[in-house]
């Protein structure tokens, strides 16, 4: 056991029970999976990307490249997440991962031998031959090799949330500096959130031994914390990572609602996307420190310095037994002294410089470490663990300490990455050592570590002076805040990043496997600039997308080209700043909560008559009604249609859009929308429309009614409803302002349902109050009228047929759909009244030769679909210009024709394509395709509608229809479109 | 050296020492006999088969920055030719075609991958809609097949079929189609046009054109004036940023496209899936990570990135078919910018100044094309004249009407 | 007359969340008012002289016997009030300036009120419901869970009358149900 | 991204829609075939300040001309397209 006796940030009087690998351990709350693991003396916890190397824990937080885990089980099975970010809670299970067929012995550790092969790029060198190899060997080996841990493969069973804020100044990261400026935004009294990725608030201060206004770090931030809550404009939110900035102020974050318990509590969401609007954003998320790319550098026990003191001072454990710290300067000397002072033996303290401070060398000899100055490291020894440390003294002399722990105080990189998600490029800074924030997004300042201050005193003092101009900024002045004070001496960055020497790897990607060899075989092959090197040799795409390592390989090839840093650059930071779960981005919307649905108002109505509803874009609709007996769709369908064409049927039509225009002047808009006139449609009267989009193509139909002088109704199709409203808007708004019309969507209005049949009048006559007259006298064909219903509700009755037969379409408002459906029943049941659905009313439509969907492609003009005559000529009209150009009347385009099967057994089939006869299957004869299909009750066989090159002068002509995907090729008959009643006797009747 | 596995384990036993670059990093000369603007896929592949097809080569490859830096870089890699109009059609077989013989025709491993590309359908309409499609490919010799809800299944028994909004009812499978490795097309490409002699110019911004008597003389550049009697752009998002130094209007619009690679998992993901009733589409890199995507923002854009609805959109429609891949995370989102077109399809063509021809319009689809289109530019660049393959993507095909609208989807480039 | 209500899906027409209470707000009379081009002048003063009401600013809703007028968008304007009525006649001489639309049963309404309603109406409305910018008499339109919804705030319950689509109520009130599943948990504000 | 309408305040991008370039005069119904087919088809597609119409399809419904940089999106000015 390595935990040590005292001290921490975790509560030893409870125990938590984990499994990792199956094995048992305890922990306490306050550990993460990492420091509870180490606390068990647990080394190695994963396999590297390519090389399956045996890797241990190098960081305390999310940057994380090596002990990466499959957390929970099951369903819950999370892969890929890195142990050190992982809360301790009692029952976790854990498992290692990318290893066959144990974490101790991974056969495809042979790929540690094969690695003079497996340079960067080796694959985009071979597996070339033979050709038919690679789908079938090599790929699914690769695939197989390749990955780290195992999704679930079953559905996530837990949801996630989705919550807006909006604040003036927005906070991301709350150690010293965040803490700061949240405290002075807060205090002036703007509205503060505050996010930390952490459970806990106070950033590196619970991981440090500094002190702040005279108290340990981490009690100041307690207190902070404290004084926070005591703000009422101020929101903390813990475990909330900042994950993205987009433009003009805002930010998605991710909480981790329910991460640090085995499951989420009953609807507790797991996770919450937090959508934050700021005015004013202070970016305080601290930095990472580097790993230096020196010989041996992936052996579990090699350790970031820093991290080496979170594991002392915030979990209590010592991550070694006896301990060797390779700096490069000052910051190195902390974990000498916070080692020391944990009563961790250190064998060796190697310090790349010659001289250091007087101080430094009082800790040295009360360490009792081997010091070392202007020494290096040239490798590492052990297997799945160090043992021990190959050091080269200043004076070339090599020399070994044993020792199970190796503290690397490489640097520190600035945590610029959210500064970056809008194309701000960091820029190196020579006397930081590291690349800083460039351009920032418009309204994010930086503080702290962030911007590259180190010295606890300056990063309060940045902090605060951050937090009080954002809060000024959005508008909160107020004297100037009062600075949290640490007396801290500034320590020079002195970074280490690639030591030489050594025969062992070097590696700057520890996921990845990138070692210094393969950055100069990308410098040799040609891929110099950072992104091809990036993508040639994977440096840091791994899942800590470079965050301790990348900047080392950066140095790597700037060495090799010799154009230093700042000419070097490095590579965009992109969203997001860790890894988020893909459910947390896509909240509740999934499953059956995937998108809204829009439900008539006779929806229950037809559910209790058996209807199997059918998704149409938003829209459910009622397909066939279902009779006791009927065993296929085809006989509710074809009963259905027999029903209305004999007799009488009604059919909920109220998904059709529905627009209601007012106003002097549309009678105007409505002649420049449709390519035929409205204008002088008396009132009382329907007609019926085509509108094309400006580019001369069909963009929909419709009936449009004038109701009163002034005010009509216009209906569309029910996929094309909110385009068309918003294409009027467009219409009027931008190209015909002054005109006097207003029109809004009442499709949600209006509950409408189409009675149709020789009975219809009869039905719609009883449905009425009574006195109303509906006599073809009275209310012809193409008529519309205001009558009433229900015993005085109002409705609008329009004498329109779909089907072709004599027909009624009435609508009433909608909270009376249902009473209507009933009463309209009741009405025919003496004519045994039938409810008819969605493939009905398209049977009757190809019957009657109706153009629809299929024909209402986007790809046809008016010509086509034998509308060509109405276009008017003396009138300007959407669309009417652009119809002109000759590729639109071109006579051979493909037109509206009828297909009838030759043999009336055959069944015809949307899709299948049209050939002349005896033609060979092959493009160069492709005459056009069948657009839709139905099988008519009325005629007995199957029938269709095409679009066929020169369709009207064909008819008679027998073509093929071929439908090689289904298997099929079917003779049939070109006919007119129209089936049944092609002179209109019927709707007339 | 040629690229083989003997040629590796050589190297491996030397410390891969003896490689060469893989394309000479060349300087501009003062003139050749044609250049091609952009080091994308396209603009490669093109300097290749002008090399290769046509015996050109004393060409070079312009390119702002580093090649494949640009949509070739930054794509999802699908490749298919399942399309549905004819003069679309015939350009992306024969680039499924190329792709098929790539690797060995450049010596380099692109990864092409055949491992289908199932469009699934959610309603009869749909798969009307996807037969005719099906069809229209069969006609042409292309593989298709029209698979119902059980074919679907047996493929991917993890789809969600029973809880959806939009119930998976079958789908249109190409299982020629698949992926190819993004980068390795540009680096494959530029290895294969090294080897012929031709000169890839990275870091070389072209910044205007010298134009006398309606023909083009050469183009402006950050390294000097760089004259050739022919020129072909192929800058994709660039376009009419380019094309208007050489006062040219095009009717083309820059958009953003975002995509997405989740962290990297063991296989999950066998071949390419879309989802019909939102926009999403998926594969899983040999890499282990999921690549996706879904549509475009929406709006001009030169700023390769996107903004959050887009993001939510994708992550929504990938859990509506998903719903096991909630607990993935996502690892990196970027954005592109794609050259959508007024009818979603591509240009390769002359323009009205003679020696400058347009590859362009690529929308968010042209990486599936990468080969057909530098084969077919190329030919057009060589002989003046567009080759049969690519005679329907005219440039004035919008003033005659004779467009290319695969959707039907009209004018306006933010609704393709 | 039998008025069916747009939330028949729905069991219990109000629902309780601790003393946060949310039920539909059927029937109403509602009537879409917009002001020709250059009218809204005349409108407002034809608004004022007839019906005493003061046509409210963007933003804003008003209400003055009963009858509240909600802004909806430059020179547009939804005249409501509770209750079935004649009120597209009644309104007749706003005519002149104005196109008048009856949409009394166009949207479903919700009334949310109580302490939780605030963080519920946060996990729906990407709108700034603080009360620093959002109080009674503000009233917006906007996108909420892929649905067009408008929210007003009639008092500092507080209460709020959410709207949609009349067709779309099963779904806003799914949304609801699942934006106060886990309640937010946040300080008061 | 968010949209300032200039009715209902700041708002989120997913509010609108979008149409494209706003400095496009419909030609008269007479115009030559030139005149249309740029209206219909070409676009200037700057790189840089870009005058485009939104419509706030998700608030008041309005079409606005929105002025905005493609390379920052920056946004400087929103007005209502018919005022
Ligand atoms: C996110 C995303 C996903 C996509 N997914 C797919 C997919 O799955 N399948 C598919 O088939 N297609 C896809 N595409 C589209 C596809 O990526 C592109 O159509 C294709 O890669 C374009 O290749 P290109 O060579 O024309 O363009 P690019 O690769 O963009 O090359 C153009 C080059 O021109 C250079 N350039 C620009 N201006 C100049 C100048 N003035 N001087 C010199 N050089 C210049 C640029 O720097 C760039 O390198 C996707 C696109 C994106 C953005
Ligand atoms: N060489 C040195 O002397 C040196 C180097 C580095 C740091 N330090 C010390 O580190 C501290 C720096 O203070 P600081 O406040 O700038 O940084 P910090 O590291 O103390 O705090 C940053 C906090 O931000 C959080 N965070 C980061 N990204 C986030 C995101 N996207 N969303 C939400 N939370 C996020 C982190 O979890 C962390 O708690 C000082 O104590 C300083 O002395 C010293
Ligand atoms: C098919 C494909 C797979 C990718 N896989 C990864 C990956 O595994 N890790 C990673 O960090 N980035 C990956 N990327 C994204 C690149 O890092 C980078 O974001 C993208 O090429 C755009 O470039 P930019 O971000 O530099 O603008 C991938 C990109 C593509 C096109
Ligand atoms: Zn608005």
């Amino acid at each position: 056991m390595s935990r040590l006796a005292s001290g921490g940030l975790i509560d030893r009087s409870l125990s938590h029970r984990f499994a990792f690998d199956g094995r048992l351990y305890n922990g306490h709350p306050g550990d993460t999976l990492a420091s509870a693991l180490l606390a068990n003396g647990v080394r190695l916890f994963g396999r590297s990307f390519k090389y399956h190397r045996p890797r241990g824990v190098l960081s305390a937080g999310p940057e994380e490249p090596s002990a990466l885990v499959e957390l929970r089980g099951g369903a819950r099975r999370e892969p890929n997440t890195p142990a050190t970010t992982i809360e301790l809670y009692d029952g976790l299970e854990a498992t290692s991962q990318n290893r066959f067929p144990s974490l101790g012995f991974d056969l495809l550790a042979v790929n540690n031998l094969l690695s003079p092969l497996l340079s960067a790029g080796f694959y985009y060198k071979t597996f070339m031959w033979p050709a038919s190899w690679w789908e079938k060997v090599y790929e699914p080996l690769i695939r197989r090799a390749a990955g780290l841990g195992r999704a679930a493969g079953l559905p996530d069973p837990d949801h996630y949330d989705r919550a807006h804020l909006f604040c003036d100044v927005l906070v991301i990261g709350a150690g010293p500096a965040g803490l700061a400026a949240a405290l002075a935004a807060g205090r002036r009294g703007a509205r503060v959130v505050l996010c930390e990725s952490d459970p806990l608030l106070g950033g590196r201060l619970l991981a440090e031994t500094g002190e702040v206004d005279g108290m340990p770090g981490a009690d100041w931030a307690a207190h902070a914390e404290a004084a926070l809550r005591d703000c009422p404009s101020v929101t903390i939110l813990r475990r909330t990572s900042v994950a993205s900035v987009f433009d003009h102020g805002s930010y998605v974050a991710v909480q981790r609602v329910a991460d640090h318990k085995p499951q989420p509590d009953p609807h507790e969401p797991r996770q919450r996307e937090w959508r934050i609007v700021a005015k004013r954003a202070v970016l305080a998320a601290g930095g990472f420190e580097r790993l230096a790319a020196f010989s041996g550098n992936d052996r579990p026990g090699v350790m970031l310095a820093g991290a080496v003191r979170t594991y002392l001072n915030r979990f209590a454990v010592a991550p070694g037994k006896s301990a060797v710290v390779l700096t490069g300067g000052g910051d190195g000397w902390r974990t000498v002294a916070d080692l020391t002072r944990h009563g961790v033996p250190i064998a060796a303290i190697v310090d790349r410089r010659r001289e250091i401070s007087p101080e430094q060398h009082k800790l040295a000899a009360a360490s009792g470490a081997w010091l070392h100055l202007g020494a290096k490291v040239t490798g590492t020894r052990g297997g799945p663990a160090l043992w021990g440390v190959d050091i080269a003294g200043a004076d070339g002399v090599p020399r070994f300490v044993s020792s199970d722990l190796l503290a690397v105080a490489g640097g520190w990189n600035p945590a610029v990455h959210l500064t970056s998600h809008l194309g701000g490029k960091p820029v190196w800074n020579e006397a930081a050592c590291a690349f800083l924030p460039g351009a920032l997004p418009p309204g994010m300042a930086v503080a702290g570590a962030a911007a590259g201050t180190f010295a606890l005193s300056a990063v309060l003092a940045e902090g605060a002076a951050g937090g009080a101009a954002a809060a000024e900024a959005a508008g909160f002045s107020g004297p100037a805040p009062s600075v949290p004070q640490a007396s801290d001496a500034a320590i020079a960055p002195t970074p280490i990043w690639i030591i030489d020497g050594g025969k062992q790897k070097a590696f700057v990607d520890l996921q990845h496997d990138v070692t210094l060899k393969d950055i100069a075989l990308a410098h040799r092959e040609g891929f110099v600039s950072v992104e091809h090197l990036k993508r040639y040799t994977t440096l840091g795409m791994a899942t800590d997308q470079g965050k301790t390592g990348g900047v080392a390989g950066m140095a790597a090839m700037a060495a090799l080209t010799g154009r230093g840093m700042a000419e070097t650059g490095t590579t965009l930071h992109r969203p997001p700043f860790t890894p988020v779960a893909i459910g947390a981005l896509a909240g509740h919307h999934r499953g059956k909560d995937f998108r809204p649905a829009r439900l008539t108002p006779a929806h229950r109505w037809a559910a209790e008559q058996n209807a199997s509803f059918v998704e149409t874009g938003p829209w459910l609709r009622a397909q066939w009604f279902t009779q006791p007996g009927e065993t296929d769709w085809l006989q509710s369908c074809m009963r259905e249609v027999n029903a209305v064409r004999g007799s009488v049927g009604v059919c909920d039509v109220s998904t059709l859009g529905k627009i209601e225009i007012a106003g002097p002047d549309a009678g105007a808009l409505l002649d420049f929308l449709y390519i035929n006139t409205f204008s002088t449609l008396p009132v009382g009267r329907v007609r019926y429309g085509t509108m094309l989009r400006e580019d001369g193509f069909v963009f929909d139909d419709g009936t449009t009614a004038r109701l009163e002088r002034d005010r009509w109704v216009m209906t569309t199709t029910t996929a094309n409803a909110p385009r068309v409203l918003q294409h009027m808007e467009f219409v009027h708004q931008v190209l015909r302002p002054d005109w006097r019309v207003a029109f809004i969507s009442v499709t949600d209005q209006w509950a409408q349902f189409a009675v149709a049949g020789p009975r219809a009048r009869e039905v719609i006559a009883a449905t009425l109050d009574p006195g109303e007259n509906v006599s073809d006298a009275a209310f012809p064909f193409m008529a519309c009228g205001s009558f009433t219903t229900l015993g005085g509700v109002t409705a609008r009755l329009f004498r329109i047929s779909f089907s072709g037969e004599l027909a009624y379409e009435i609508g009433v408002p909608s909270a009376y759909g249902d009473a209507l459906a009933r009463r309209i029943m009741a009405a025919g049941a003496a004519f045994g009244i039938t409810p008819y659905g969605l493939e009905a009313l398209g049977t009757m439509r190809i019957e009657k030769g109706h153009p629809a969907g299929g024909e209402l492609n986007g790809q046809t003009t008016a010509i086509d679909l034998g509308m060509g005559r109405m276009m008017a000529t003396k009138k300007d009209f959407i669309g009417r210009a652009m119809a002109q150009r000759p590729a639109l009347r071109d006579p051979q385009r493909p037109t509206l024709a009828g297909i009838r099967p030759l043999r009336p057994q055959d069944r015809l089939r949307a899709g299948a394509h049209l050939l002349a006869k005896d033609a060979p299957s092959t493009i160069a004869h492709d005459a056009g395709w069948v657009t839709s299909v139905a099988f008519s009750p009325s005629l007995g066989h199957w029938i269709g509608l095409a679009m066929l090159t020169n369709g009207p002068a064909r008819h008679g002509e027998i073509v093929r229809a071929d439908d090689p995907v289904r298997g099929g090729s079917v003779l049939v008959e070109v006919v007119p479109p129209c089936f049944v009643d092609p002179e209109g006797a019927r709707l007339r009747g | 050296m040629g690229y083989s596995f003997l040629s590796l384990v050589r190297e491996a036993l030397r410390g891969q020492t003896g490689w060469r670059p893989a394309w000479r990093d060349a300087a501009p000369k003062p003139a050749y006999d044609a250049i091609v603007v952009g080091g994308g896929g396209h603009g490669l592949a093109t300097g290749y088969y002008l090399a290769k097809e046509h015996g050109l080569t004393n060409i070079a490859v312009l390119e702002k920055s580093y090649i494949g830096g640009g949509n070739t870089g930054r794509n999802t890699t699908i490749i298919r030719s399942n399309y549905l109009l004819p003069g679309n059609e015939r350009m992306y077989e024969k680039s499924m075609q190329l792709w098929e013989g790539l690797e060995q025709d450049l010596n380099y491993n692109a990864m092409v991958s055949q491992r289908g590309v199932l469009n699934l359908y959610h309603s009869d309409a749909q798969r009307d809609v996807y037969a005719r499609r099906g069809n229209a490919m069969r006609l042409h010799g292309v593989d298709a097949a029209l698979l119902n809800e059980t074919g679907v299944r047996k493929l991917y028994p993890w789809l969600d079929f029973d809880n959806a909004r939009f119930p998976i009812r079958g789908g249109l499978l190409q299982r020629r189609g698949g992926t190819a490795r993004h980068d390795a097309v540009a680096w494959g490409f530029a290895h294969g046009a090294d080897r012929l002699g031709v000169d890839i110019v990275q870091n070389c911004e072209v910044t205007g054109f010298r134009i006398s008597g309606g023909a083009v003389q050469g183009v402006e550049t950050t390294r000097g004036y760089i004259a050739a009697p022919k020129i072909g752009l192929a800058v994709a998002g660039s376009t009419s940023r380019v094309a208007a130094l050489a006062g040219l209007r095009l009717p083309i619009e820059s958009h953003v496209l975002q995509a997405f690679v989740s962290e990297g998992v063991k296989p999950l993901v066998d071949g390419v899936l879309t989802f019909g009733a939102g926009h999403f589409y998926v594969s899983q890199s040999d890499k282990g990570g999921l690549v996706f995507g879904g549509d475009i923002d929406g709006y001009n854009s030169y700023a390769q990135r996107g903004s959050m609805p887009v993001v939510e959109d994708v992550m929504e429609s990938g859990m509506a078919i998903m719903p096991a891949i909630g607990r993935l995370r996502v690892l990196r989102q970027w954005g592109g910018l794609v050259d959508m077109s007024m009818d979603g399809s591509p240009i390769i063509d002359r323009t009205p100044i003679d020696g400058l021809y347009l590859n362009a319009g690529w929308c968010y689809g042209g990486f599936k094309a990468t080969p057909g289109s530098g084969w077919c530019f190329a030919h057009t660049m060589a002989r003046d004249e567009p080759h049969f393959i690519n005679s329907a993507l005219r440039l004035d095909r919008f003033a005659t009407g004779a467009v290319l609208d695969e959707r039907g989807a009209g004018p306006t480039p933010n609704l393709h | 007359m039998a008025e069916l209500s747009a939330f028949t899906k729905v069991k219990s027409v109000a629902a309780t969340h601790g003393s946060t209470t949310a039920m539909p707000i059927e029937p109403r009379s509602v009537v879409s008012i917009t002001a020709w081009r250059g009218a809204a002048p005349a409108l407002a003063d034809a608004a004022q002289v007839t019906f005493g009401l003061t046509l409210p600013q963007p933003g804003r809703w008003i209400e003055h016997n009963g009858l509240a007028a909600i802004w909806a968008g430059p020179g547009h304007w939804w005249l409501q009030r509770d209750g079935r009525s004649e009120l597209l006649a009644e309104l007749a001489p706003l005519a002149p300036h104005a196109g008048l639309i009856d949409m009394s049963d166009a949207r479903a309404v919700l009334r949310l009120s109580g302490p939780a309603a605030r963080d519920i109406l946060m996990g729906l409305l990407p709108l700034d419901l603080h009360p620093r910018s959002f109080t009674p008499g503000c009233a917006a339109s906007t996108l909420a869970a892929h649905m067009g919804v408008h929210v007003r705030q009639l008092d500092d319950a507080p209460t709020y009358d959410l709207s949609c689509l009349r067709s779309y109520a099963g779904s806003l009130w799914r949304a609801l149900e699942l934006a106060s599943a886990g309640p937010l948990r946040l300080p008061a504000a | 991204m968010r949209i300032p309408c200039p009715h209902c305040g700041e708002r989120g991008n997913d509010e609108f829609v979008y149409l494209g370039a706003a400095a496009l005069t419909r030609p008269a119904a007479d115009a030559p075939a030139e005149a249309w087919h740029s209206y219909v088809y070409l676009r200037d597609n700057p790189a840089g300040l870009h005058s485009e119409l939104w419509q706030h399809t998700h608030g008041c419904r309005r079409w606005l001309v929105v002025a905005r940089d493609t390379r920052t999106h920056a946004v400087f000015s929103a007005t209502d397209a018919a005022v």
